[in-house]
């Protein structure tokens, strides 16, 4: 098989060798295109500005926590607790809220940050499974969350006049500040990633732990940092919503760790780590996010189907970009 | 327990009628068509939208939307869009702007969470679309976020549920309570209505466990088995929703008693199964909610677009089922 | 040279199996089966009314489904993949009983299976031939898979067939059949990986899949078997879940039981990278799962200690199995 | 072996001490790994390291390194005792390293490789990519390896990835380089370009450790000797007063009289080749990789395949053996063809390929030495999807036996291995399938003296019993003696073939320079 049936149309030999290479590095990309074209023409109520500005909010809180999963995933781990994370970060950010926007900024990150930090001791010095430590700091952070909030009974609502709200619920440019965020965010990241030592230690450690270590890479400290910032990330993307939604819900983000893996993997990473890409990710969320909004383009469509549909689509998406992959190398 | 169970709530009441809710009180300021700034509407051939907020699996839910699209073709509108947020508040916030941005002129909206809906409504406020919201308040402001609130008091439903167990149990026994799922509204309101109620009239009813099933069936089998376990004197076993008491009816069998005798059980909903298990005397009492908000929900948007004034909180009949009504009520449930 | 060959002394059990000495390492390779029976004393002393048949008899009786599910899950895991559909797979296979009761109760239970055992082969065949991520692929599952269960179930229905209730309630011996069923299960999956050429070949491909390719061991083949023979034993959790419960929730039937599957298998000392199975560990994993959430009920310890409680208690047990083995090189 | 540059070794200044041992004993469970031994390394002088597979080698240098602890005795660094808990604190010492399997990092570049976690900076702090690039590229140039140093490096061959280690030890500037069998699978011009390097380090005061299992390299390259047998230290002295067979003897442990044999293999003359040929191959095509290679190997015939480091030797013998995707070309044994892109169907039809990269795509490390070695033969092992165990004790107890693998015993864990005895382990799982065709890439990669003579046997009497022999070797005395004809590869097309009176090693030579002329070189006169 040839490239030529992944492009849109025919392409000369080269534009296709050309396109075969980008569709293998950013196959999720490729997908994302083609998805947004298609349903612009499909529905009409897709394309207009406002839609597209919804698909790119709702999309940053999902993007701020996959940032910091992408590092985790390529350094060969895996950060199942995000989404608690993330439900505590939003509590603790409209809790703060009342003493004041600093309280209601640094009282999450804080605490979230101390739960990565914590994790990633586990991980690192006590040598234990990402998955397992994660899957108890989802407990731990949920349970937490209850507490603060006796058994979720409380829900702390952001002061009317507070400027905090102003933080997601403003804009630049008739751009809302998440996006802004949003593209610093991982604008930042793609430097980390391959403009210093960090980034480059962390696709080491993913990629062979034991040749990093004979390297004399600091493997120990590069888990600590990554975790950190994985606790820390999932946090801030909580408080966003927080500022968002003007309160401190307590039923958010189950399930979200598995929608925020899915996009990093969706955008190339590989689970295994070692490779991967922080555009991809970005990618990732934003084909997540298209699919769902074009699912709900469709109309009064039963809930269950859209759960079918949008299993079968992730399918056919990480099929399509296998394939992609294996393009080149034939 | 296991984390983030999907949380499945039930909601408010009316009589067990299979039509429309009947109206028990109304209170708060009253709005109107001015007060909300609205334009005026002729549901029929307007696009309405209903944003529903479980999965349509639950019996409840079902029957909410049934009798919302049944209402809608009722009223002749032109287009019903129906959005289902699967629980997720991000999702229901996506949903409802969605639905704007594909013209809706006026929102029902069955909330997932009282809080945090902020966005959706700032953006239907901006359109000039009014919003109703069924079956959970929310907190935001009355007449200026949202035109009312439709719906049943969860926390009277556990007073009464409080005073229905103290029928069953003749006012002494020892009562676990399986709990809804953590952090949702309805769990915490029925919790404290029944405990507040026990507290104030029935003292001799002990509570002696509250755990938490997610009001999920198999899990309100397999915590009441643990708790008939650990404690064998337990008398009472008070359930959250129909699904929790039905787990509940299999656990005391399996233990080897007898349910609705050795051990009482009442819960709140009133699904088929539940009165059922009322008739063959395996349940106690179940405080009803009716889920079938349509007609009230078009008949209080027509009244507004009318410009008749509409108070914040119209609270609906709750019924209840026990062994007198069961049978006769039976075709009721939904 | 010879005796130079026979120089070295032999140790007295290279294979970590046979470890005579209660060590360190006896201690890491034992550690669930300690953690395990630590918890059951502490529960001896300080729950009333534990040290009773009917006590250990509902743990065992409640552990089956997971218990089965961590089972399959453990021999995928063993190909360093991982099945994130089981729950939905549960779903499905419960949905599917209703539907099919009218047939008669084998009938129902087979189409039940049959769905998982065809979850499974799509599972396999996306991992297995096309190459897509494990986790990806069954994450995909998952989602469509619940949503299917929910298409075929609709509302949660009561399940009156007595054969079915007979295998939910009723025991042989005064054992459960759902208890006798998975000890069945347990057996033949310890059977399949310690005897069965199908076992070593999935050990080696988990070990190193390279390696096996070139060595000609049918890697596609054994990658998709045993993806379907997790997705059937899904199905059969499903299957006796619904039997107890005497209903089926597609909604709610099987919720994120992937997860306590694979602490199970973890906490059992099964390595997530692959290429080794321990299925006395998992079973012990299952176990000491269960009594955790039973002990947390049994004092009423509300649901946010709980999750805080249920958290450390896992990380100090797969540290006792696991902790500080980094110094391996 | 050829000398580029035979200028007299700078005078060891072997005085001052920098690394040394004492009485230091390492053991994995019930294994002794180290038994007391005692090692000192002077500045400027390059210290030999050997013994024979398992003697510990490899454990005395991660215990060096920090690695591994040592269970007892005292490592000092400089004069002052030290204890490293990590490698990267003996790196940062001054101590750099390479050790025996390649540790890099093969999803990353080969310039990130090289410079990972010490890459030139920006003045904003940030790593200076085309610098990196620049420099790597440089430095890759002056080890005589023309790679894109932007490609991954786990597209390049073993022997080029040993260059990249090689590089990646350079580019810091220690007190003590310590090579673990760098040369074992580099050609003649990349380990004359080593030795340099080396030579060069030592100029400048460093020490150097250089561990191999090609004994003339050390005559050649090293001032000092260490002998270890099982963990002990047997002798210690200057290199010059040692000769071969003394030092077998002493890595043995026999009498020098045992050892004492003609030629520097164990190879026999040539073999008959009568009959038609077993194995055929024509246009084979490998996209980027290979053009239209054909050769044929005859029953009881040795064909060796010469090349430089990325000729596509390996390459051509995996294509072969189904594990690459050809394009085109078809391969036959006994004239019936053999299905393309099948590893299956080639292990049927009696193909066995044993692979360079052992650690790759070799051995699985879990797993035991027997599971191991009984892995390809397993399918044919089993009844009714059952192992047949007993079979399959007594096929392994044979081998271990015959291949001297020397392990704690057959249940040991394979990575718990020496890497000779892995590599032996392998050689085992492959016989275990009585091939008809044997493709051999590296077979005595790593391993000792007294076994690589086993092993060269071995392959005489396997070609003898009519067996098809294609043996890729880096070492030009094994290639020469060893086959019977040579197909010379170059750039991934054959370049010519060698037999009769021109198979000597300066035939092989001429060729290699011949097809080396391509990429610029030194002079291999
Ligand atoms: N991690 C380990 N666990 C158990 N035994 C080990 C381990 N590492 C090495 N050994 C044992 O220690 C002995 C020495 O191994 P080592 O790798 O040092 O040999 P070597 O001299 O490097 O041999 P080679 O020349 O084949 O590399 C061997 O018997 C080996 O089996
Ligand atoms: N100049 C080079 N030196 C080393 N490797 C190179 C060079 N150029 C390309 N390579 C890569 O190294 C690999 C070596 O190919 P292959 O292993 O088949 O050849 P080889 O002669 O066996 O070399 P080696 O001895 O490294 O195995 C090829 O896949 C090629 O991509
Ligand atoms: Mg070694
Ligand atoms: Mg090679």
């Amino acid at each position: 098989m040839t490239a030529t049936t992944a492009a849109p149309e025919h392409l000369p030999g080269s534009g296709r060798a050309r396109l075969a290479r980008l569709a293998q590095r950013q196959g999720a990309l490729v997908i994302l295109v083609a998805a947004v074209l298609v349903s612009t023409f499909v529905f009409d109520s897709f394309g207009t500005a406002g839609n597209l500005t919804n698909i790119a909010l709702q999309a940053s809180f999902l993007a701020v926590v996959a940032l910091g999963m992408t590092f985790v995933i390529m350094s060969g781990g895996i950060d199942l607790s995000v989404g608690s994370v993330f439900a505590l970060g939003g509590v603790l950010a409209a809790w703060g809220a009342q003493h004041g926007t600093w309280a209601a900024l640094l009282v999450p990150l804080t605490v979230c940050g101390a739960i990565g930090l914590v994790q990633g001791l586990v991980i690192a010095r006590g040598g234990l499974p990402p998955f397992i430590v994660t899957l108890a700091g989802l407990l731990f952070a949920r349970g937490l969350l209850l507490l603060i909030s006796d058994e979720g009974a409380t829900t702390y609502k952001v002061p009317a006049g507070s400027a905090f709200r102003e933080l997601a619920q403003g804009g630049f440019l008739g751009i809302g500040y998440p996006i802004w965020i949003v593209l610093a965010a991982f604008a930042a990241g793609g430097l980390v990633l391959h403009r210093t030592s960090y980034g480059s230690t962390v696709l080491a450690v993913g990629g062979q732990e034991d040749a990093a270590d004979l390297m004399g890479l600091p493997v120990a400290r590069t888990k600590l940092v990554t975790y950190t910032m994985s606790g820390v990330l999932a946090g801030f993307g909580g408080l966003l919503m927080a500022s968002y939604t003007s309160s401190g819900v307590t039923v958010l983000g189950v399930g979200m760790e598995l929608e925020v893996i899915s996009a990093v993997v969706l955008g190339g990473t590989l689970l295994t780590g070692g490779a991967g890409t922080v555009l991809g990710s970005l990618v990732g969320v934003l084909l997540l996010q298209v699919i769902r909004n074009v699912i709900n383009q469709v109309g009064s469509l039963n809930s269950n189907w859209q759960a079918v549909i949008s299993g079968t689509i992730l399918l056919i998406v990480v099929t399509v970009q296998r394939w992609l992959a294996t393009v080149e190398r034939r | 327990t296991n984390p983030g169970e999907q949380d499945q709530a039930a909601a408010p009441s009316g009589d067990g009628g299979g039509d429309g809710q009947v109206v028990k009180e109304s209170s708060g300021e009253d709005c109107t068509l001015e007060d909300y700034g609205a334009e005026k509407l002729d549901l029929a051939n307007a696009v309405v939208g209903f944003s529903q907020s479980e999965p349509d699996t639950a019996a409840f839910r079902a029957a909410e939307t049934k009798s919302i699209r049944e209402a809608a073709d009722a009223a002749g509108v032109e287009r019903l869009l129906v959005t289902n947020a699967n629980n997720e508040l991000p999702k229901q916030i996506a949903d409802i702007q969605n639905m704007l941005s594909q013209g809706a002129e006026f929102l029902i909206v069955a909330p997932v969470n009282s809080d945090g809906l902020d966005p959706a409504l700032d953006a239907a406020k901006q359109k000039g679309v009014p919003v109703l919201t069924i079956d959970r308040k929310v907190t935001n402001t009355h007449c200026e976020d949202y035109v009312a609130f439709l719906g049943s008091d969860f926390y009277e439903q556990g007073r009464r549920a409080a005073d229905a167990m103290n029928e069953a149990t003749g006012g002494e026994a020892k009562v676990a309570i399986l709990l809804g799922s953590s952090g949702n509204n309805v769990t915490d309101d029925r919790n404290s209505g029944f405990k507040e109620q026990v507290a104030a009239e029935y003292p001799g009813l002990e509570i002696v466990a509250e755990q938490t099933a997610n009001f999920a069936r198999d899990e309100g089998q397999s915590v009441a088995e643990q708790l008939l376990q650990s404690n064998p004197d337990i008398t009472a076993i008070y359930a959250h929703n129909d699904e929790m008491a039905l787990g509940a009816v299999t656990a005391v069998q399996a233990a080897g008693k007898q349910p609705g005798t050795d051990v009482k059980i009442v819960s709140i909903d009133g699904t088929r199964n539940a009165v059922q298990a009322i008739v063959d005397g395996n349940i106690n009492a179940v405080i009803e909610s009716n889920p079938r908000f349509g007609p009230l929900a078009f008949e209080t948007a027509e009244k507004f677009f009318a410009g008749e004034a509409i108070p914040e909180d119209v609270i609906i009949e709750d019924d209840e089922y026990n062994q007198d009504n069961a049978e006769a009520e039976l075709g009721n449930a939904f | 040279m010879s005796e130079q060959v026979a120089a070295p002394p032999r140790p007295a059990a290279p294979e970590p199996r046979r470890g005579r000495r209660f060590d360190a390492d006896w201690i890491r390779r034992n550690g669930v089966y300690v953690a395990l029976v630590v918890l059951l004393a502490i529960n001896v002393v300080i729950t009333d009314n534990f040290v009773s048949e009917g006590t250990l008899r509902l743990q065992l009786i409640q552990v089956t489904p997971v218990l089965i599910v961590a089972l399959g899950m453990a021999l995928v895991i063993g190909t360093e993949g991982i099945d994130l559909s089981v729950g939905a797979v549960m779903a499905i296979a419960a949905a599917l009983i209703p539907l099919y009761i009218g047939y008669g109760t084998a009938v129902a239970i087979g189409m039940a299976v049959l769905a998982g055992g065809i979850s499974g082969a799509l599972a396999g065949t996306l991992v297995g031939r096309i190459g897509v991520q494990p986790i990806i692929a069954t994450l995909g599952i998952m989602v469509a898979g619940r949503g299917l269960a929910n298409l075929f179930g609709g509302e949660i229905k009561s399940i009156r067939d007595p054969g079915i209730v007979a295998l939910g309630s009723e025991s042989l011996l005064g054992v459960p059949y759902v208890v006798l069923i998975a000890a069945a299960v347990a057996a033949s999956v310890w059977f399949l990986v310690r005897r069965s050429t199908f076992g070593r070949e999935l050990v080696a491909i988990g070990g190193n899949k390279r390696a096996a390719e070139l060595a000609g061991l049918p890697v596609r083949r054994v990658l998709t078997t045993t993806y379907v023979i997790c997705g059937l034993l899904a199905a059969l959790a499903g299957v006796l879940l619904a039997a107890r419960s005497q209903a089926s929730d597609p909604t709610k039937v099987g919720l994120l039981v992937e997860l306590s599957a694979i602490t199970a298998v973890v906490i059992g000392g099964t390595p997530l990278s692959g290429g080794q199975v321990r299925i006395a560990g998992t079973i012990a994993g299952a176990l000491l799962m269960q009594l955790i959430t039973a002990t947390l009920i049994f004092h009423d310890i509300p649901d946010s200690t709980a999750q805080i409680a249920q958290a450390v208690i896992v990380v100090a047990a797969v540290y006792v199995q696991l902790g500080r083995r980094k110094a391996k090189s | 072996m050829v000398t580029p540059t035979d200028t007299a070794r700078p005078p060891s200044t072997g005085t001052a001490t920098v690394l040394e041992t004492e009485g230091v004993t390492k053991s994995f469970g019930g294994v002794q790994a180290l038994r007391g031994v005692d090692f000192h390394l002077a500045e400027g002088e390059i210290h030999a390291l050997v013994g024979e597979n398992g003697a510990g080698k490899s454990t005395l240098i991660k215990v060096l390194t920090g690695v591994h602890r040592p269970d007892e005795g005292s490592v000092r660094f400089a004069g002052r005792e030290v204890e490293f808990h990590r490698p990267a604190e003996a790196q940062r010492a001054g101590i750099s390293t390479i050790y025996q399997e390649v540790n890099l990092v093969p999803l990353l570049s080969v310039a990130r490789n090289i410079f990972l976690g010490r890459e030139p900076r920006t003045r904003f702090g940030l790593v200076d990519t085309a610098a990196m690039n620049r420099r790597a590229a440089e430095l890759a140039g002056s080890l005589g390896v023309d790679i894109d140093v932007t490609e991954d490096l786990g597209r390049l061959g073993l022997g080029a990835q040993q260059m990249v280690a090689l590089a990646r030890a350079m580019s810091v500037d220690s007190r003590v380089v310590i090579m673990d069998e760098p040369t074992s699978s580099l050609e003649a011009r990349e380990v004359a370009t080593l030795f340099e390097v080396a030579r060069n380090l030592a100029g400048r005061g460093v020490g150097l450790v250089f561990v191999s299992h090609r004994l003339d390299e050390l005559w050649e390259l090293c001032d000092r000797v260490t002998v270890l047998r099982d963990g002990q230290l047997v002798h210690a002295g200057p290199m010059a007063e040692l000769d071969r067979v003394n030092l077998v003897a002493h890595m043995l442990g026999r009498e020098v009289a045992d050892v004492v044999r003609g030629g520097t293999t164990e190879f026999g003359d040539t073999h008959r080749r009568d009959r038609e040929p077993v194995l055929a191959v024509t246009g084979l095509d490998v996209r980027k990789r290979l053009h239209d290679v054909a050769f044929t190997v005859r029953p009881g015939e040795v064909v060796g395949l010469g090349g430089l480091l990325g000729s596509g030797r390996s390459e051509t013998v995996k294509a072969v053996y189904g594990a690459l995707p050809v394009r085109a070309g078809t391969v036959s044994v006994d004239g019936r063809p053999v299905r393309a892109n099948s590893v299956r169907h080639a292990l049927r039809s009696g193909v066995a390929l044993l692979s360079e990269d052992r650690k790759a795509e070799g051995i699985v490390p879990d797993l035991s030495v027997r599971d191991n070695i009984a892995l390809a033969v397993l399918p044919r092992f089993s009844r009714a999807g059952l192992v047949a165990e007993r079979r399959i004790d007594a096929l392994v107890d044979t081998f271990v036996r015959r291949l001297r693998i020397k392990a704690a015993g057959p249940h040991q864990k394979v990575r718990e291995l020496s890497g000779g005895n892995q590599q032996k382990v392998l050689m085992a799982r492959w016989l275990c399938t009585e091939p008809r065709v044997f493709l051999l890439d590296e077979p005595t990669r790593g391993i000792d003296v007294g076994a690589k003579a086993e092993v060269q046997a071995l392959i005489d009497e396997l070609a003898e019993q009519g067996l098809a022999v294609v043996l890729i070797s880096s070492e030009m005395d094994e290639l020469v003696e060893g086959a019977d004809r040579i197909v010379v590869l170059r750039d991934g097309t054959v370049e010519r073939e060698l037999s009769g009176e021109l198979l000597t090693s300066a035939a092989l030579l001429a060729a290699l320079a011949g097809a080396g002329a391509g990429s610029e070189e030194h002079d291999d006169e």
